[in-house]
């Protein structure tokens, strides 16, 4: 199948991506102006929820781990689900420790958790050295925080942000260690590792739902929101071009239209012969 | 005696297979513990390939595509390209980081921009290939269509619904949609099973690669292939 | 003190012992002459027919952004692909995305095209390293002389004899991407309408490409040095796949071994202390 | 061969430019933080239209619009720029171990390695791609071409080949140690991961064929699909193996593409817009 070097190859596309826009732009607008957008709360909070219920139990510190994760998206919204746990087991005086390979999220991580302590009423449990930076090389970092997670015998060990091959070691020494484990990440080739190593693993997008969710941040709400109406189009799309495809036949100029490059001039030419012709 | 006398390293060539061993054993050394030597080759490695990136970006890039066009074909507002190019090199100045920003937000917004273009060409055709998908032997059809072609068309469209299903978040999943998504994930799960088997693969060939390598030109032995 | 038993002993093995077993497992496997037949999967099949359905002379794109860390997966897929786009007589192009493929594409390609007798320039060409692939492949859809200016000797595109009638990526009929990392989707997103796309990508990459198979954005794909191997067989040559194949399907019979074993092992631990 | 006057006016205008650019930044100094926001926002987003125009904008007959020539033009320039932007990674690594060894902070003989390694090799890497070139009257000699490949042959590559080999040995090691069958999703994955890893190799071949099961597909057995001999083919290792490769891991793959093409488009609108927080 082609591709697309301008919109005008099918118009289509400009629709589709107006809608999405769209979609987006008026829900972030809506949330910005104070509306109460909802988003489900997903399995994986309580699997973070229970995790930080058995660590307080046990009284033995949680790990939190971004990976190797650059600064950007991805580790804002990380450090928004870090945030929430150290405000959870801030009021179990659960100590905590926050590892990281990036010089920028390591600064970023220091005061988020500094926060989280401040919010959680309890300032003076807050410990410059429990945020670490280990180094910026993939193995010696990983080999870093093995050695840590198997010294100080972590109860809970919480990964989110991007991995690569690196994720392996973690969770592996994790599970020696028999720490319960909450995988998040955008890493889709990293992701079977985690859901055989660990107890629950946030996949893709829940990943972003999960941060939207607990930071109530209105950009990302609406954001989800319209991203939600995006999917329910392309399900709908692909529902009802399949049962079109099956009446009128998969080379109908209908359904060359959604999508296909080269597919607005034969649907135009049909319009034109429907009309001249009736 | 005729190998031990082609194994060591007595000639230029053989000195750098001997080389190339060291390398890898030194790296694999961490397998056993942390040690001095591997954090040695470690860091050499590092410098290495920053170094030797550096042939590449000045004359692929910076004599190609700015010292010749400026010289040779005098468009000389090209000139102006580099120095705003070198405000991302303020970004550790605490004063002046912020016009790192400046280029950092041009790159941004062009890859903003250019998605438009990935998303439909990248996007668009997934979707009609999915949407296209008939159910039933269709009325008018060309060629012959089989049995199972229908059955892995019902497949195809049911699983990409129920893991789309999965991933949505901006209503309550209760009911049948709640069991639609909980079939969506262990969906998923198939394919994520696939990526498992295939990237233990991978894995596994590039260490294969390199004990061919210390069994082939190391030890120069005859291996595989039947 | 916890009971030692058989199978908490055995969850703790060493993880040094663990190591050793799967490196005496690959030499020997690698030493081995066993020769088993493969099952043709019709990826690579398609991949071979669509080559072969080109005629000689047609230009072909080969992107090859693979470097020494994916050596073993990329290396026999790229000798394999110049060996038979020589063998069809066609003209072909390499360009790089990283500036070590840069010299370890062109490096081998030297190699391969002289004992095949293809000349640089003349048959076939190196465009060099290129930091920006979207760009580069916009550039070059319209103008290459433009895009790429000259070439890794510092010829001139227009002047070199491989490029004859050959203006825009337009022009050419086929494009190899031979890589380790996320190149395939720049191409698929910014090619010509009509380029078609065959797929060399490292095994962690394939099962995420199923999904271009079967929308033919990609019309046949190999899939790391096992791909490499199968596509070796419909050439009917012996090339580094071949080599590697037994190593790597006794890898997978140890892994497989040891996962069920480790869950065995924790299951009795379990039942033991229980 | 190389003109003088030709060179000297591009030094010319190259210091120029160098030296206004460099005299605008006391000037964006003086802008206020609401000011500099402001200014980037409009970089971002005027970079943005650019590329967006070109693509929704209406074309002629040769498929070109007003914007495709200057893109064609500018295609050399944001290379050059985005070369500079991957350059900052390399100064960042450099500076900071000049650092490391500059204040002999601990373990500094390790960052010293590091920046002789470096200096090296971009010494040879430099001398070769001009040598390749023949540039600035640089000429291949037997010194480069050892050390060069030395470098690079056996030093580069192998070292970077091994570094990602090592993943092997920690995947198997994590196999027996952490892979758990603990849930229904972690079984499907793995029994899924199983029968793939066995059915795509020769040997998943070699037992169904050992099994007896039949080896080829027949005309017959393909318009008769309930036919023994055709069932009997389907369970193959490797035709279960393709059939899981195809039919039930295309369509998950294309669901979480949608996923990420949604999310993508989302991103860039917001990151066009500068609505993104705690980035800019």
């Amino acid at each position: 199948m082609g591709s697309y070097q301008h919109a005008q190859d099918n118009w289509f596309a400009a629709f589709m991506i107006g809608f999405i826009a769209l979609a987006v732009l008026i829900n972030i607008w809506r949330a910005r102006a104070g509306r109460e957008l909802y988003i489900r709360r997903i399995p994986g909070l309580d699997a973070i929820d229970e995790a930080i219920g058995r660590s307080t139990e046990l009284g033995r510190p949680v790990t939190m781990i971004p990976g190797l994760t650059a600064f950007g998206v991805e580790a804002v919204q990380a450090l928004t689900i870090f945030k929430y746990i150290t405000k959870q087991i801030a009021r179990f005086a659960t100590p905590m420790r926050l590892l990281t390979a990036n010089a920028t999220v390591y600064a970023v991580a220091q005061e988020a958790i500094a926060d989280a302590y401040n919010e959680a009423g309890r300032p003076d449990l807050y410990d410059p050295d429990s945020v670490r930076f280990l180094s910026s090389e993939q193995f010696a970092f990983a080999s870093g925080v093995a050695g840590l997670l198997q010294r100080e015998r972590v109860a809970a060990n919480f990964m989110f942000g991007i991995f690569f091959a690196e994720s392996l070691i973690f969770a592996e020494t994790g599970n020696i260690v028999g720490a319960v484990q909450i995988a998040g990440t955008v890493s889709i080739t990293q992701v079977p590792f985690f859901v055989a190593a660990c107890d629950y693993t946030i996949i893709g997008d829940e990943f972003y739902a999960t941060s939207a969710y607990i930071s109530r941040e209105p950009v990302l709400l609406g954001s989800m929101v319209g991203q939600d109406l995006a999917k329910i189009a392309f399900g709908s799309l692909i529902l009802g071009g399949a049962v079109l495809s099956t009446v009128l036949g998969a080379d109908h100029p209908i359904i060359q239209l959604l999508g296909k490059p080269g597919g607005w001039e034969p649907f135009m030419e049909w319009i034109r012969l429907k009309l001249g012709g009736g | 005696m005729d190998w031990i006398q082609e194994f060591l390293p007595l000639s230029v060539e053989r000195i750098n297979v001997w080389i190339g061993a060291l390398c890898t054993f030194a790296i694999y050394s961490i397998l056993y513990r942390e040690n001095p030597f591997y954090r040695f080759f470690e860091h050499m490695y590092i410098g290495l390939a920053a170094g030797y990136a550096l042939g590449p970006y000045l004359v692929d890039v910076i004599y190609r595509y700015w010292w010749e066009p400026i010289r040779a074909d005098g468009i000389w507002w090209l000139a102006f390209v580099v120095p705003f190019g070198m405000y991302l090199y303020f970004i550790y100045n605490e004063k002046y980081g912020w016009v790192s920003r400046l280029v950092i937000g041009s790159l941004i917004g062009a890859y903003a921009g250019l998605t438009f273009q990935a998303f439909s060409s990248r996007y668009l055709p997934q979707l009609q290939g999915a949407l296209s998908k008939v159910l039933w032997y269709p009325p008018n059809a060309t060629g012959e269509i089989y049995l199972s072609t229908l059955i892995n068309n019902w497949i195809f469209v049911i699983i990409l619904l129920s893991v789309l299903t999965y991933f949505t978040f901006s209503f309550e999943h209760r009911g049948a949609v709640k069991r639609t998504a909980l079939v969506g994930r262990w969906f998923l799960m198939i394919g994520l099973g696939t990526i498992f088997g295939n990237t233990v693969m991978a894995r596994m060939a590039l260490l294969i690669g390199r004990v061919y390598y210390l069994l082939d030109s190391w030890l120069m032995i005859r291996v595989g292939g039947g | 003190m916890e009971q030692r038993t058989l199978w908490s002993r055995m969850m703790s093995i060493d993880r040094r012992i663990l190591y050793l077993i799967l490196a005496v497992n690959i030499v020997a496997s690698l030493m081995a002459r066993v020769a088993i037949e493969p099952d043709v999967p019709p990826a690579v099949r398609n991949f071979y027919e669509t080559i072969e359905a080109l005629q000689p002379g047609d230009m072909v794109m080969v992107s090859s952004t693979w470097s020494a860390g994916t050596l073993a997966e990329n290396q026999p897929q790229f000798e394999a692909v110049l060996r038979h786009l020589m063998r069809k007589r066609l003209r072909f192009t390499i360009i790089s995305f990283s500036p070590p493929a840069r010299d370890i594409s062109h490096r081998l390609a030297r190699r391969l095209t002289s004992e095949a007798g293809y000349v640089e320039g003349k048959d076939w060409a190196h465009f060099g390293y290129s930091p920006d692939i979207i760009l580069a492949i916009k550039g070059m859809s319209e103008d290459i002389a433009q895009a790429i200016r000259q070439d890794v000797r510092r010829a001139p595109i227009q002047q070199l004899e491989v490029m004859q009638g050959i203006k825009s990526l337009k022009d050419y009929k086929l494009v190899v991407d031979i890589t380790p990392s996320d190149t395939l989707t720049a191409w698929i997103s910014y090619r010509p309408a009509n380029l078609n796309i065959i797929y060399c990508p490292t095994s962690v990459m394939a099962a995420e490409a199923y999904t271009f198979l079967d929308s033919k954005q990609i019309l046949g794909m190999i899939t790391g040095a096992k791909g490499a191997y199968e596509y070796e067989q419909l050439l009917g040559i012996v090339g580094l796949g071949t080599r590697f194949i037994n190593a790597i399907q006794f890898s997978h019979v140890l892994i497989i071994t040891f996962i069920l074993l480790g869950n065995f092992a924790m299951f009795m631990q379990r039942r033991t202390q229980a | 061969m190389f003109d003088t006057t030709q060179a000297t006016w591009a030094a010319f205008w190259i210091i120029g430019a160098f030296v206004l650019f460099f005299a605008l930044i006391p000037l964006l100094q003086t802008l206020p933080p609401r000011g500099r926001y402001m200014l980037i926002a409009v970089f971002t987003f005027i970079s943005g239209l650019f590329f967006a125009a070109e693509f929704f904008l209406p074309v002629n007959e040769e498929g070109k619009n007003i914007l495709t020539d200057p893109f064609q033009r500018l295609q050399g320039s944001l290379q050059v720029i985005t070369a500079l932007s991957l350059g900052l990674g390399t100064y960042g690594l450099i500076r900071l171990h000049l650092r490391n060894a500059v204040q002999r902070r601990p373990q500094w003989g390790y960052s010293l390695v590091l920046l002789i390694a470096f200096v090296t090799m971009a010494f040879f890497s430099v001398w070769n791609t001009l040598a390749e070139k023949e540039l600035l009257g640089v000429q291949r000699t037997p010194l480069l071409e050892r050390a060069f490949t030395l470098l690079f042959d056996y030093t580069l590559i192998q070292l970077d080949a091994t570094m990602f080999s090592l993943i092997a040995f920690y995947i198997f090691s994590a196999a027996y140690r952490a892979f758990r069958i603990r849930s229904i999703e972690a079984s499907i994955l793995m029994f899924t991961a199983m029968v793939v890893m066995i059915g795509i190799v020769p040997l998943g071949k070699f037992i169904s064929d050992s099994m007896g099961l039949p080896t080829t597909l027949t005309d017959e057995m393909r318009t008769n699909p309930f036919m023994l001999e055709n069932i009997l083919y389907n369970l193959r290792l490797p035709q279960i193996a393709n059939w899981i490769l195809n039919a039930l891991n295309a369509p998950v793959q294309r669901a979480i593409e949608f996923g990420i093409g949604i999310g993508a488009l989302a991103m860039a609108i917001r990151l066009w817009l500068s609505l993104e927080r705690g980035i800019n």
